[in-house]
């Protein structure tokens, strides 16, 4: 809100050199984890994300079964220096929401109806954090259950929109994020364009969040790619392994 | 919010009323129930409402102290806000420290008014970097019967919007009115098979898919949203809440207003 | 103990205009809530309560079952902004002795012995304080039960007595109670004067002993009458909503 | 103190003998069993006092510290109590946090102790608003055999008449004695059947319907009580229940007297 | 660390006048608590010690249970008057340390694969703390499984040996211990001399240590005797008892 | 580490495999596994290190931030380890706060930093009594197969190691390197039946009957030990692991010497 701070220069560059409605620099890699059933490694900017999936299996504790479907348990937590300052270890009531949402997330995707009173448990590990964290969790994780072999309809990519300076901006890093006037973190199905997690805060006109939408359904997009890239990478690698034994 | 399942009998009698554009309790799709909102009803708190939708009850109070502020806002008031869902209001509701039901609710209620800037908590400062006024937005829900988001929300907006900074219990001077700078509505849509409904009941929310919650401003603007469920919306959905969120939030402020 | 406060003047009169051994205003609703298998809503003074019974239901935890005969579990709780300090949300030492007396004030009109294996919960809730509240939870809650449907050999009944300038007061207000010497907090099955609650703290001869507990029985059956008003009412206003439909 | 059970075979038997006027362990109704205090037994504490009742046996000690005083009572030194029923003291006993019956237990104690003045917490100020002692009454029961409340409240007592303030490890000056203006003491009558028996061991509480603790002074007047149990007290029963306690009290002061 | 306080004089006495090898006067009682299915109550220096065993029984919570064997758990707990400066009652990371190696050690010993599903519950309380806790607790809690008539391969001794000064020296106090370079607590099987607790921390060279266990184990044979001797006064007390009935 | 049960075949298994002096990874009894350390892998922390003994996997991360030091070491600086043993890493793992084995894990690899003297806290005080700077070691098992003990302190240690104290970021002059003295390394040796071998995996643990952890510093001298599990050693076999883990230890050190 300081308007000495310039976030997008006289040439629409940021100032670390993206486009409005470019991602920052992505990485991910499937199957890192040896003992989990699944698991991917997630870098987007400066966040590093680590997910697991374990199950389908017992649902522990019990009462939570559900005698329909599996459940799916999503724990995002943040490692205690992964951010400026120490964060105390343990869940706080943002990671609690964040993964009440993913896990909703995810559901909306998985064959939970195959597997009656299992659970699904996803963790997602926070190294280093750099604003964005929750929609690169959601996207490390999506890669993570593929890797398990959960039958899904399709992956989740998730990514957030922010408003700056009075514009938006894709995939806001900390620093823009810090003098930011809004942020919509999205996920969607990329087959159908189903919109399968969405929040916002800040302000914003109908019009920027209809403009906001669309620049975040097409960076999805994008990211689903690099999802699919990823888990072809870790299935061919696979093949080639098993090949040579 | 979990436990609970709807008969399949029920959930057959809910879509099949709302394929005829209709509602159990009478209402169209797009209607909200009778709202209520009755201010200063607690003595003890700097402010406070109870507000009704239909069977669905929540109190909120607004207690202030004095306190340090945040090293990064040293010149800025603090709020807090909790949600307790506590055991009377619903047999599903239990003893014991939030969950995560109650944590999302608090944490959306309190986007809503913290992103629009309701309380100027610029005025909320009495010396930079060492005191302020502590607010403590604390909502119970007293009977649950669907749209929390909504009920809570409009409550607290409404306790704040009628609050006395205490200044002469601390010796700060003479009592003010605490300062609001506008009135942010939260209106949520649920989605039950094709069709969007306003203010979902309880049985409502049990069939529906998924959820939207909109919070906007006096302009039509928006402040906050939360999507919930493992359903989905289509873009174009999500838009039309958006519209829906902003018509029926100005009907809304007109009561508290 | 400050001796220029003044509780009762030379005529006798408190500071609110009260006797000696007048109750505060008073006001009780029954059936306020409607998920609640039975509700009452209470004011005395400045106390505002709402009480609010689910059950006889399934005992959970089930290690708390007693195959004998239901157990009655009882949570009294201060709302936050009920006080002047704001209070921490959740249960503190003070209110788990509260629910502890006030669960075995309940259960002993209960008829628990036809419900084995159940509970029957009490919820109290403090909305606003002005000493005197575990008796108009108490007070409150037994009439809740009534609402509810559960079988109880009488209703419940709960006042203070207190002393203060060396004078007993009945059901002092929190100015009184704040320089008062003792407090002795009593509820009794009013069909045989039994006393199923009983504390006190401060300083009383045996004389005045004898005396407080006179007075508070008494005021106890006033109560009563009250509480009974509050149920009839709400019969009535049902017999009449029935007729309408 | 909930989970056991006596044996049917047990309470008729406890009722019959009563009935005779006799209990288990050869007393008449109204006997108290053999009390032993010892004092000074934890070198680390600033006071402390091993006490039995029968089988039962109880620890407490007491520590000083030097804290800020409450903001209401600036010029007092604070007293805390708390009360652990460890699972080395009976089979039912749990580990983990106080429950409910350990947290009436020290509250009972406690107000014993406080409402008495017994404790001069005037003459334990150092600083007025700044700095007062601090005295952590910490009571552990060893063995439970009943009537926890007598023997935790002697317990404290006798810790407390034998305590000393530690003020040379502090630079306060010279240690002294911590400031005693009486002796309340404590004495529980539980009712079994229509007979009321004095210092219940673990069966007759079991057996017995209700309790009401009594805390007198040296003048026989009344300090604290506390009714306890699902069962009732006639009001007649309870005027000769605090006759009682005041009687059996003074024969129990002039032991730690 | 610091030159000036001199632990052992030229004649080589400590500063309480024992001998480098020498323990501190030690007591043990058994079978002090009526409640406890066996107990034990030791002294050594100026430690005071209970330790009390229910069992076998039923394990609980249930999912601990083991069906081929007992489990041991020990807990471990320094009440709030032990130690100079107020300790917080419950559990922290070094009581739950604590008690995690005795249980271990205690194990080592007990016929656990006698009582299939059960549990063998060890409670020991510090009453006051002066260097050497949880070896004085171990040595008690043993008495007490005995006490207790749990079948065991032995008893265990325990013992801790320090450093100060450039020297070993056994049981050291508090006094010595704030001064001291190491300090090795050891717990033993006599009958095998197999070692069944072992920890180390501070300062000590390969000889030193090879002395130092040396040193220790000795000193457990000395306790062993008094272990038994307790063990004996008890039973023959008991005797005596059963023949004056 | 605790629920899980190796199946009776392949108890046998590794049994018959170690009486022949061989293991089911093909290592011989003293052969640790290949170990890769990684530093400054996490940029928000002051030092970090990503540690793999085989498939087990570690990361540890230092923080710093200036606080007040405990009043019996007013000049020293502060180090406080914490180890978790997230749900992530093992199927056996559950979330929630750290247990006994996490709680054993922090401790004994905290002793061996300490008990060390490998940070120099004396060079870490600002101002005596009033600001020192805190250190907050922290570790997390990513990928458990075994010997966490020795992968945990290892990654603390090559953490510690590449640390820098961010003096700039507090205003407190130039960011200085954390003062290291030493480099103590863990090494962990397990006996299975009568057979030691070093460096057990999460199969050779659950067989192993005893463990004993060992830090040696650069002379060979021993700083921290800790026998674990309900088995035993004779005083041999732990003079014989001792100079074992001094020998393992000096190969270790040079990796991230």
């Amino acid at each position: 809100m300081d308007s000495d701070i310039v976030m997008v220069d006289e040439k629409g560059k940021r100032a670390d050199g993206r486009e409005a409605d470019e991602l920052r620099p992505m990485k991910i890699e499937a199957g890192v984890l040896p003992n989990a059933d699944g698991s991917a490694y997630l870098e987007i900017g400066k966040n590093k994300v680590l997910a697991a999936v374990y199950g389908p299996r017992e649902c522990h504790p019990r009462h939570l079964q559900d005698p329909t479907k599996a459940i799916v348990q999503c724990k995002y937590n943040m490692q205690s220096y992964s951010v400026g300052d120490r964060k105390r270890p343990g869940p706080d009531r943002r990671s609690v929401e964040i993964s009440k949402i993913i896990s909703e997330a995810l559901e909306s995707v998985i064959l939970t109806e195959l597997f009656p009173r299992a659970s699904i448990d996803v963790y997602i590990e926070i190294m280093q954090a750099n604003a964005g964290t929750r929609c690169a969790g959601l996207s490390a994780a999506s890669v993570a259950l593929a890797d398990a072999g959960i039958p899904m309809r399709d992956l989740v990519p998730s990514v957030a929109v922010g408003k700056a300076d009075g514009k938006l901006l894709l995939d806001l890093n900390k620093e823009e994020d810090n003098f930011g006037e809004a942020d919509l973190p999205l996920a969607i199905i990329p087959k159908t364009d189903e919109v399968v997690l969405l929040q916002m805060d800040g302000h914003m006109t109908k019009e920027e969040f209809d403009a906001a939408m669309k620049m975040g359904v097409a960076a999805c997009h994008q990211i689903y790619e690099m999802q699919r890239d990823a888990l072809r990478r870790r299935y061919s690698v696979t093949e080639e392994e098993e090949v040579e034994e | 919010m979990s436990r609970s399942v709807v008969s399949e009998i029920r959930r057959n009698h809910i879509n099949e009323l709302l394929r005829k554009g209709a509602r159990m309790d009478g209402r169209g799709p797009l209607d909200i129930r009778e709202i209520s909102v009755e201010t200063g009803v607690i003595d003890t708190a700097e402010g406070s409402a109870r507000v009704r939708y239909g069977d669905t009850e929540v109190l909120a109070g607004v207690k202030m102290a004095i306190g340090t502020p945040f090293p990064d806002t040293p010149d800025k008031g603090v709020l807090t806000t909790s949600m307790e869902l506590i055991p009377m209001a619903h047999p599903d509701f239990e003893s014991g420290p939030p969950g995560g039901d109650a944590i999302e609710l608090a944490r959306v209620v309190d986007r809503g008014i913290r992103e629009s800037g309701m309380v100027d908590v610029g005025k909320l400062c009495i010396s930079p970097g060492e005191e302020v006024w502590m607010c403590f937005l604390d909502i119970y829900a007293i009977n649950y019967d669907g749209n929390l988001f909504d009920a809570a929300a409009l409550a607290l907006v409404a306790a704040l919007k009628t609050a006395t900074v205490p200044a002469s219990n601390f010796d700060k001077g003479e009592d003010f009115p605490l300062p609001i700078t506008c009135l942010p509505v939260t209106v949520t849509v649920a989605k039950i098979e094709n069709t969007l409904i306003v203010d979902p009941t309880f049985d409502e929310e049990m069939v529906s898919s998924a959820r939207l919650t909109v919070t906007s401003d006096e302009n039509g603007d928006i402040r906050a949203m939360q999507k919930g469920k493992s359903g989905s919306f289509t873009v174009d959905e999500i838009s039309e809440i958006v519209d829906l969120a902003r018509e029926k939030g100005e009907g809304i402020r007109k009561i508290i207003g």
